[in-house]
């Protein structure tokens, strides 16, 4: 889960990595309530990056601007996105511009600290003269210090940068960071350090264990880019098959297995896997209902493919709620209510096809629960892909 | 290391109830299910296997304990397994799912310094068909054999054994090392524990998209491993930067401003190719892979 | 430096162990704002223990009596000190009551869990039960478990004490203490478990790292029975010798001299050992300087003995600063005014004798600087003990 | 371990003012004093000594370090002698006084596992006399001779040092463990280096009030210690829960309602005398009791 702009200042700010005064602005007119002297600068609180190439951050010299500015902001979609919130912030002077960084690197499963010279906006430059430093046994400020050194620093700056580092390390660890970035670390001429860009990663796992967090993301809640592990995942926009499997491996293999057979998903949806500590097998049964439910109700899914390996819940059960689903959705009168009246007219009103194969115990009941619905079972998946996407190519008419 | 019957099994987090159905699997199976822990559980038993408050009151009780199978809410995972490194065991299978990644940086830290093998987070653990299970692998999906299979989904890794047994290929062992990105045992681990293995006669991987693990192990493979390889990788056809449900099968440089092609199976699928590994471009060709290279008669030849 | 309990309470609030709805009282009309509904326990806020047995704690059921009690209260000197405070709390039901510590063992070099079913006042049972863990590498929960165990507890008594305990260990090594200590621990009927009392202790030399500490104790600024390593400290009320020596060591040998020899020391001043990071020769002289400026004002010393085996600092500048304040002690008419009059009328006016015992660099320089004030400079310590006990004992006619 | 003068030492916050001057003193002694430390001053010299800004730098540099002379801030020691523990460093010298224990704790957790000495905190450290100077013990005390002096204090060293110095007993090593609570070495540890040199005769163990340090060197001398062994306890006389300057040396149980005798003089003085142990009274009279224990002529019998 990621942070805006000022919510990791914030989080910044209270570890005692320097930053500049700023405030948040909700609408334009907030600016005339500003403290901070001008020059200064307004910056779209938006998730994705390079807003500042599309206009998203604008340098502002009196009221009168900043509010033109703030409503041209406010109104500036970038990457699809529109800011609900700004950023008013003193302008700095930097004389040099740092990169500093830290991420978790699956390889050698540490930490490992980044940094180079040449920050800003100028990424390739930073990635051609990055510096790494993995923090293999248990940090302490020396790590930080092989950073500036390897990043060619000296003198003093060795001690602001590596200190500035060994702060964005706490931050890193006291809230189960994915990564923490400051690009850019403003130098000025006098060696004073600023972070004048913040990005912060929350591990999406360990979320739940950091309710302070919440507190800091509470004003803009839901708001964030982020989706339910366990929910359906759109891929194609003229995809026709769903796919509904049981483990990522699997569900990857099986979308691979559609493409391979020429077919074209809309969507995808892993009901999890039997590792989760809070797994039962009525949840997966629950998640298995409530995402069917999902498919069948969007008139663009024109085949289900369920695929699914089942070890603690048998066949049969899985097959009672894949026949009572397509039971519920078979098309009543009053059913049509509720579709929109665009997608009545382009879509028939019939359900999707269904595709099931499973494997694990009690096969045979199952078979027959389905066979009372017109459904068939299949035991081999290189099948249950090709009669997928036929269905789908014949749909498709 | 140990996967013989023999091994002396305790289970963490015994109460939670996967862990109670799989208790029974296990022992069904013929695992030496010992003893299990779960606070506050003491004195109780599980499908008669008797349960304990602390790891070192479960050894001072039952004896020795070769491995233990950790069930626990992903945030107390971290404590059950440095309970258990405290007492001495030295194999931890980490069935939960969620640890996270910085937890399991700690735990490495710690296992590397006691030569502990950790396999998984996110992982059903390991088989060895007909003798051992150390996890909720299916057992009816496996059957004995010469097989060694390794892969990093719990699913996925129960459909090649079904296409493997159908095909008539038993397997030796099938490990899943887990679907999330920091994981404690590797596949070159693995691949080394497979080649010792006298039961092993070829070696199946089955990799995924995210991180650079199969591009290591392909690697690793050219390098120091005798015995044959075929490989296969799932999520080619995976949307970019979403995560599928592993934490680890994902396409994305994690520095937003750091664009690398790591990750992708066009990179892990070449790395194999360069190391002239065999790699099945759908699960059911795997059997066919295996065969060739074991110059068995294959399915085709066969009809 | 120790915390009262309702700052300890602040603190166990904030890292989630459970503590009672409670209330500051800084006078005894504070409680007519009472918002916790009564009964209430009214106790003072003093650093000594025992106040439970001296009437420091009372309960009351409304707010005429909740007013007289804390006037009692506020008035009521306990080891000598009068509370600034009050806290007023709610009432808890205690089935049992507990005993729980967290403090450094400095044998094993490691910190230790302590645990008791006995606490609360009967401390002789608690200590007859006490339960020891020592935390031997990073801590971990089970730490925790493994004291509830010890302690005897059973069933979800295990996961709700332990997981204080856990907190607790949280505090300890986030805020560097000395000590941490829950006493008692209440345990209701239903297992649910309160930090009824609370001790925290923040070890002296790490507090300067956290300043959050301060802004905690900012209130009652000054309140804290913490003496600075560099002052004078008093000794017997009797005495008639002062000890200046350097090094902790040092000044403990010199003062059991003293005392064999049949002196009596007043008070004592160890300058500081040159291991001292911010060491330097010039706040060595400093403190000399100041240390020998306040004890010659004390008219109830009678001898300085200074005893100082020097390093870094020629002895001929030691000298020097000695001889610089006894002529600025000699006795002038002016500085009769700074005298309090009862000093003045109970003893003469004269300055202390002063024995200097020297050794270190540069000794017949400082010899000869010392006598040209008429002050003798002696290199045995020994002999320079003998002669400050015998012109003690001739001053006391 | 290694007091030899061929002992290539580091000094880790060189720039201090303190650092420099005792650079000298050490140079000046004969002490190999090979590098210094300070980050932000590397490519300067200090009285000739090259200096660096990381410990890898100055190994790169001059090569390998046998002992690390610490004088940084206290709350950046622990950090200075993590990173020459991981430099691979096994000798370690902290100068420094008042680290925060709990920065002791996690240090010794590494040095334990890492077998490194670790010397202090707040300790003017080791001097073998004409050889080696590990630290800031005024040389002019000293002379080569065969008494090995323990000690927990600086200055008391000193004054000890010179008792037996103007009575004709040289030494063969003065060490002091240091003033905090929480230390490095122990007086066991350096009873037990004392009886294996060659060069040491007799051993001086000069304890103060507050822990039990004492007592565990007296129980320790009974069970392991072949030499001789002359005993001083400083502090009989001392306040109770007042701090004198050591943060170790204070009798209060920390624990308020744990009362309890252990950290006294008596109850060290005690230790002492139940292992046979002689106990001077005050300082000078430390030569005399070594005299004694040596057979050798005493003061009076001199006279």
């Amino acid at each position: 889960m990621d942070l805006l702009e000022y919510q990791a200042k914030e989080l910044f700010r209270a570890m005692g990595i320097p930053v500049l005064p700023s405030q948040r602005i909700e609408r334009p007119k907030d600016l005339k309530g500003l403290i901070i002297p001008y020059p200064v600068v307004l910056k779209s609180q938006v998730y994705s990056g390079e807003r500042g190439r599309v206009g998203g951050v604008r340098f502002v010299e009196n009221t009168i601007d900043a509010i033109a500015a703030a409503q041209t902001i406010f109104n500036l979609s970038i990457m699809g996105e529109y800011p609900k919130v700004l950023l008013a912030e003193a302008k700095y002077d930097a004389d040099q511009e740092f990169y500093l960084a830290i991420t978790l690197n699956r390889s050698v499963r540490r930490p490992v600290l980044l940094g180079s010279q040449k920050g800003g906006i100028d990424v390739e430059m930073a990635i051609d003269q990055m510096q790494h430093v993995v923090v293999e046994q248990e940090f302490s400020a020396y790590y930080a210090r092989r950073l500036a050194l390897k990043m060619g620093l000296e003198g003093k700056l060795i001690e602001s940068v590596s200190s500035v580092v060994e702060k964005m390390y706490q931050l890193f660890v006291q809230n189960d960071l994915d990564l923490i970035e400051i690009n850019p670390l403003g130098v000025s001429t006098t060696g004073e350090v600023m972070a004048l860009d913040g990005k912060i990663s929350v591990n999406d796992d360990a979320w739940a264990r950091h309710p302070h967090l919440d507190a800091l993301i509470a004003k803009l809640e839901g708001s964030s880019p982020q989706s339910s592990p366990m929910s359906i995942v759109p891929m194609e926009s003229d995809g026709q098959i769903a796919i509904v499997c049981n483990g990522a491996g699997l569900t990857m293999a099986t979308m691979d297995l559609v493409y391979q057979a020429g077919g074209k998903p809309i969507s995808f949806l892993n009901i999890g896997s039997e590792t989760r500590a809070d797994f039962s097998p009525a949840q997966l049964k629950h998640h298995l209902k409530d995402g069917l439910d999902q498919l069948t109700q969007n008139k663009q899914v024109k085949v289900v493919l369920i695929n699914l390996i089942s070890n603690l819940v048998p066949c049969d059960e899985v097959a009672e709620i894949i026949a009572s689903s397509v039971k519920r959705h078979v098309p009543k009168t009053n059913s049509l209510k509720r579709i929109r009246p665009d997608t009545l007219i382009a879509q028939a009103t019939r359900s999707p096809a269904m595709v099931v194969r499973l494997v694990g115990s009690e096969c045979e009941r199952a078979q027959s629960r389905l066979a009372s619905n017109q459904i068939s079972l299949l035991d081999n998946l290189d099948e249950a892909v090709t009669q997928a996407v036929s269905l789908a190519k014949v749909g498709r008419g | 290391m140990n996967f013989t019957p023999q091994n002396r099994v305790l289970i963490q987090g015994i109460a939670e109830p996967l862990a109670t159905v799989h208790a029974l699997h296990m022992k069904r199976y013929g695992t030496h299910v010992v003893a299990g822990v779960s606070p506050g559980y003491g004195g109780t038993k599980v499908h008669e296997i008797p349960v304990f408050d602390l790891v070192e009151m479960a050894l001072s009780a039952v004896g020795e304990i070769d491995t233990t199978i950790i069930f626990t809410h992903p945030y107390a995972a971290l404590d059950a397994a440095l309970e258990a490194i405290a007492a001495g065991i030295r194999q931890i299978v980490l069935i939960t799912e969620g640890i996270p990644p910085l937890d399991m940086v700690k735990l490495l830290r710690k296992a590397e310094m006691t030569e502990t093998l950790v396999v998984g987070p996110n992982s059903p653990g390991v088989i060895v068909p007909g003798q051992l299970l150390l996890g909720i692998h299916p057992v009816e999906f496996y059957t004995p054999g010469s097989v060694g299979l390794i892969s990093r989904s719990g699913t996925l890794t129960y459909e090649i054994a079904r296409e493997l047994t159908l095909a008539g290929l038993g397997q030796s062992m099938g490990v899943c090392i887990g679907g999330d990105a920091i994981m404690g045992s590797s596949f070159p681990q693995w691949l080394e524990i497979m080649d010792e293995d006298e039961h092993t006669e070829i070696i199946v991987l089955v990799g995924e998209i995210g991180g650079d693990s199969e591009e290591a192990a392909a690697h690793y493979i050219a390098e120091a491993i005798d015995k044959p390889v075929v490989a296969y990788v799932a999520g080619q056809t995976a949307p970019k930067g979403r995560r599928v449900g592993h934490a680890g099968a994902i396409i994305a440089s994690q520095i937003s401003t750091l664009g690398s092609e790591i990750g992708t199976a066009v990179s892990k699928i070449t790395a194999f190719e360069r190391a002239n590994i065999p790699v099945a471009n759908y699960p059911s060709q795997i059997p066919t892979l295996v065969k060739k290279a074991l110059r068995l008669p294959t399915k085709h030849s066969n009809v």
